[in-house]
């Protein structure tokens, strides 16, 4: 096992795996900048070490200072939280060049999910569904009418070269098809200088349904089954919950054992996600996150696997150590991102802390570095806290997290607390009726 | 009287990018009767009594905390290890006493195997040596002071 | 003289861009006698008035806290229901303006069924009734005030 | 179920009440002494009322004032906690009487278990395994003799009327008898005016482990395992686990399937505990706890059942719903009671809270009333809060028990915190290797 870890990130997850690291006894170096000196995790970690100045590009995205940091403390693995560097492919290659352990999948795997069109090609080989569409451009309006009576409409015309919705075109019937075919093309031409198109299913309704795995060194690959992550705003996810609702128990099983095995197929180590939209009981291949992800609480909730303690052994060459028989899901969590912001614009507040009092009890976890007095840098992003809540079922856990937001109190700061308050007071939430589109739906009605 | 300022826009930007550099929060610079301050982040920082949390941090370079405002310090720019000579055995750049002119390798950092030069940023004499060759510093570390 | 101070709002403007831009979260230009400080973001939170904690406590028997602290105050010996009267429809044993003699039974706390009589600690002119008859009543929460 | 409950307690307990109930959505009624007035259960509370004075016989053991709270905010059941009226049978009676439900056993349990004389018979004749000894007085030298050469040597001599350690003396051998048997007759004659003695075996090296049950009204009974609460001073529990380090399976599945029969024989209802002494493999009762108990977190982690919410439901006519095979025992947890007390000396110290900083992150539960500003009144007990730590193991557990205090910040006041940390670094408790005298003499030896 290792003997000091570099943690190469800031804010709840640099302290989550500090936790993790204290608790299997080994050392922890906190590298930070000079906004985060006074941040809970430099204050907790063996060693602290400042690496630059606020900008992240000067700091936690500083792989030069970052390796050096890791040298002059004497680390022997660097974890990279998620965000920053965790998938960066080049830090992944430098840290193992360096003699550092990557405390994650090796970089071929980072290169491989990093590249959308390859991630896909990837995970069809290896058996997990994917949107159906047409295997690469689509040249001409004949071809696309060909590709879309195949998948069925509607369906959505997207650039190759593509992002951020520009060059994305819907057509609902065969009539759309023409137009969409040949706006995406010019948009695509005058955004990417690149006018190439695909074309794929839409999916008008769908859950964000993600699927966490754990593979070792040795061949075993586990799943812990999925979080549902579809309460979003501007892709950003607001809060999470496994099980998912909208899943039964084949269901669950099947998906799981499909994931479990692609990644086996193509050799991962480590935690990683696959992450799919899932509509009318079919799930499609989204990406492969080749990192720890925010929401991985609500999966420790139910299997109480520490999902991070995993992560460093797996990559300290341990053996898992149990079976997929070997895994319960016990209950349903729930998690809420608590973010420094006003909770009906989504501007960013930060600003120093007053009296800052957590929720306690049965079933309720916070991950947070907030402390009375701590002030949060306007730097980085402004997610200040996870609430973490369980239950023996949905309805207790939607019961627990409603008296735990209550009991929260972050004084100094506006909070997306009042938010999660109203979202789980509304009535499709309780139901667990909701798709990728109905937070924003829920915030444009002033829910 | 006229009220109208006019706005050194490029002076604005030249001063933020000092602080990116720098790592400072606020710069202000006056002349004659004009003055620009610029500040970032959470000014009011500085003014708040640090809660005694459980655990201090112990920084791995340690013990060079009470120079961070001297007027003369001259800081690391980035984590590293300092060298206060070209190579094992030679001359030092610097002695505690002797004077630099600006523009002068007063240290080495080395970060990745690459060797950075430290150069005084103003003629002077060293005062203080706050670091030892070959020991590890973290960015914006004091290493020694030109007065 | 004139205190009239033309804002310069493309001056303003212009900052704000620049604050934009730059990241700064404050600009201060100066020049003459005439300065100019813009400042966006969390500078005022530190001033925020301290921990008002989550749920306040709603008093059962509510409503009479500014009383507590009077030298006059008569405060209830027990949890209860406090009674004005000693049956329904008979006279009340004290009103607003009346005068009590010390020892002069001025109401009654029910608590399980037992009727505890209210003395008055004082001799005195009745200036308030601070519960309604047949309202519940805390340990210590004001009845009346003797002067 | 109940519209409204009130909750006869104060401190961290009131708090566990007031939040369970939260979580079922039935309000709260707070009543508490002037002293409280900014008890956190208290402004948590639906509605608060004051019923007298800080010593707690003038409020919290006013059992006409309660009453009259309860009707007062229309109540509709009681929840009495633990201490102060919790074990008051004639309390449990009233509340009834009045109309309200009492939140606990009946009455007549309350008065069975609150009689250890007859305790001890009822246990017997339920077949629980009591230490043996002499049914009843031991009048003469003779008797004693054949008693103590039936039971077998050491015996302890003890009065029948005593308690605190007084008219109690230990013979190890039969030389000793004599004048442990003339010794003790006086000092119980002196002490309690009553000379009659009775004897019992004499375990040397006992461990405290208790056996969680659960009743309902229906005649179903489940045993939650035990707890091992042999680290004890003065007779105060301070440290306590699930399971414990000496059982084994077998050992657990027997003695819970006695209690759990016990416990049915004799028509209990609702939350209960039977402590035994524990030495070389065999069980011996001590007392049946008819309320719920200080250290009931540490079930709540291995079995995440929520014994509060459990009590209320059996209070209100709920099944169970479960059966002793449905009850899981995962991982393993530990409770810290933390006092706000000299860690060297335990003397109270009562007083204004600095900076409050509770610990956060994976299998780490606070149960706690302090907020930052709070001022610990001076007239209550010294327990202020309870850590309680979960791990898949018990050297996880340990190893996150120990991060947990580190993090765990209660600046102003002295608190035991730093004997937990002692403790826990102790070899004898890294190994379980601990009996209910082990923390004395670790105490004296300036551990």
């Amino acid at each position: 096992m290792f003997d000091k870890v570099l943690i190469a990130n800031r804010g709840e997850i640099a302290l989550r795996i500090l936790r993790a690291c204290r608790e299997m006894g080994i050392k922890t170096v906190a590298v930070h900048s000079t906004a985060d000196e006074t941040a809970m995790h430099v204050r907790l970690a063996d060693e602290a070490v400042c690496i630059g100045p606020p900008p992240a590009r000067d700091s936690y995205l500083n792989i030069a200072a970052i390796l050096t940091a890791a040298q002059i403390s004497g680390a022997d693995a660097i974890h990279p939280g998620y965000g920053f560097l965790s998938e960066n492919a080049d830090f992944a290659r430098m840290v193992e060049e360096h003699g550092f352990v990557f405390i994650g999948p090796s970089h071929e795997h980072i290169t491989l999910m990093g590249d959308k069109i390859a991630a896909k090609d990837a995970a069809k080989k290896a058996g997990i569904p994917v949107v159906p569409g047409s295997d690469g451009g689509v040249p001409t309006i004949e071809e696309a009418h060909r590709v879309a009576a195949e998948i069925g409409y509607p369906v959505i015309v997207k650039a190759t070269a593509g992002g951020g919705g520009r060059g994305m075109k819907l057509a609902r019937t065969v009539a759309d098809l023409d137009v969409a075919f040949r706006t995406a093309r010019s948009e695509a031409e005058a955004a990417f200088g690149n006018g190439e198109v695909y074309i794929e299913k839409y999916l008008g309704k769908p859950r964000h349904i993600e699927i966490q795995i754990l593979a070792d060194q040795h061949g075993n690959v586990v799943h812990l089954g999925e979080r549902d992550c579809s309460l979003q705003r501007r892709h950003q996810k607001v809060l999470e919950e496994a099980p998912s609702p909208a899943l039964n128990a084949t269901q669950r099983d099947e998906i799981g054992r499909i994931a479990a095995e692609a990644v086996k197929k193509i050799g991962y180590r480590s935690a990683g996600t696959i992450e799919f939209l899932f509509e009318d009981g079919k799930f499609y291949f989204i990406e492969m996150n080749t990192r720890l992800q925010v929401e991985h609480p609500v999966t420790e909730a139910i299997t109480r696997i520490d999902l991070v303690r995993e992560m460093i052994r797996i990559a300290a060459g341990a053996p898992l150590g149990y079976t997929q028989e070997d895994i319960p899901f016990i209950g349903h969590a729930i998690e809420c991102r608590i973010n420094a912001e006003d909770p009906e614009t989504f501007m960013p507040c930060p600003g120093k802390v007053g009296l800052y009092h957590t929720p306690g009890g049965l079933g309720v976890r916070v991950d947070s570095g907030l402390y009375s007095g701590y002030t949060v840098p306007p730097h980085y992003d402004s997610m200040i806290a996870k609430l973490i809540v369980h239950g023996t079922n949905r309805n207790e856990c939607l019961m627990r997290l409603r008296r735990a937001l209550d009991e929260y109190v972050i004084d100094g700061l506006k909070t997306t607390i009042p938010l999660h308050q109203r979202l789980i007071a509304a009535a499709d939430v309780i139901d667990g009726n909701y798709d990728i589109h109905w937070l924003e739906k829920f915030m444009a009605e002033g829910g | 009287m006229t009220n109208k300022i006019d706005v050194d826009e490029k002076l604005i930007r030249k001063l933020a990018e000092l602080m990116d550099e720098t790592g400072l929060t606020e710069i202000e610079v006056g002349q004659d009767d004009f003055t620009v301050r610029v500040a970032r982040g959470a000014t009011v920082v500085s003014a708040a009594a640090p809660a005694p949390m459980a655990a201090p941090t112990p920084a791995s370079g340690g013990g060079a905390s009470d120079h961070t405002n001297h007027p003369g310090v001259v800081t690391s720019p980035m984590v590293g290890v300092a060298y206060i000579a070209p190579e094992p055995g030679a001359a030092p750049f610097i002695t505690v006493g002797g004077t630099v002119a600006e523009g002068q390798v007063v240290m080495l950092v080395e970060a990745m195997k690459v060797f950075n030069q430290i150069k005084a940023p103003r003629s002077g004499k060293v005062t203080k040596i706050l670091v030892e060759s070959g020991s590890p510093v973290e960015f914006g570390e004091p290493l020694m002071i030109i007065e």
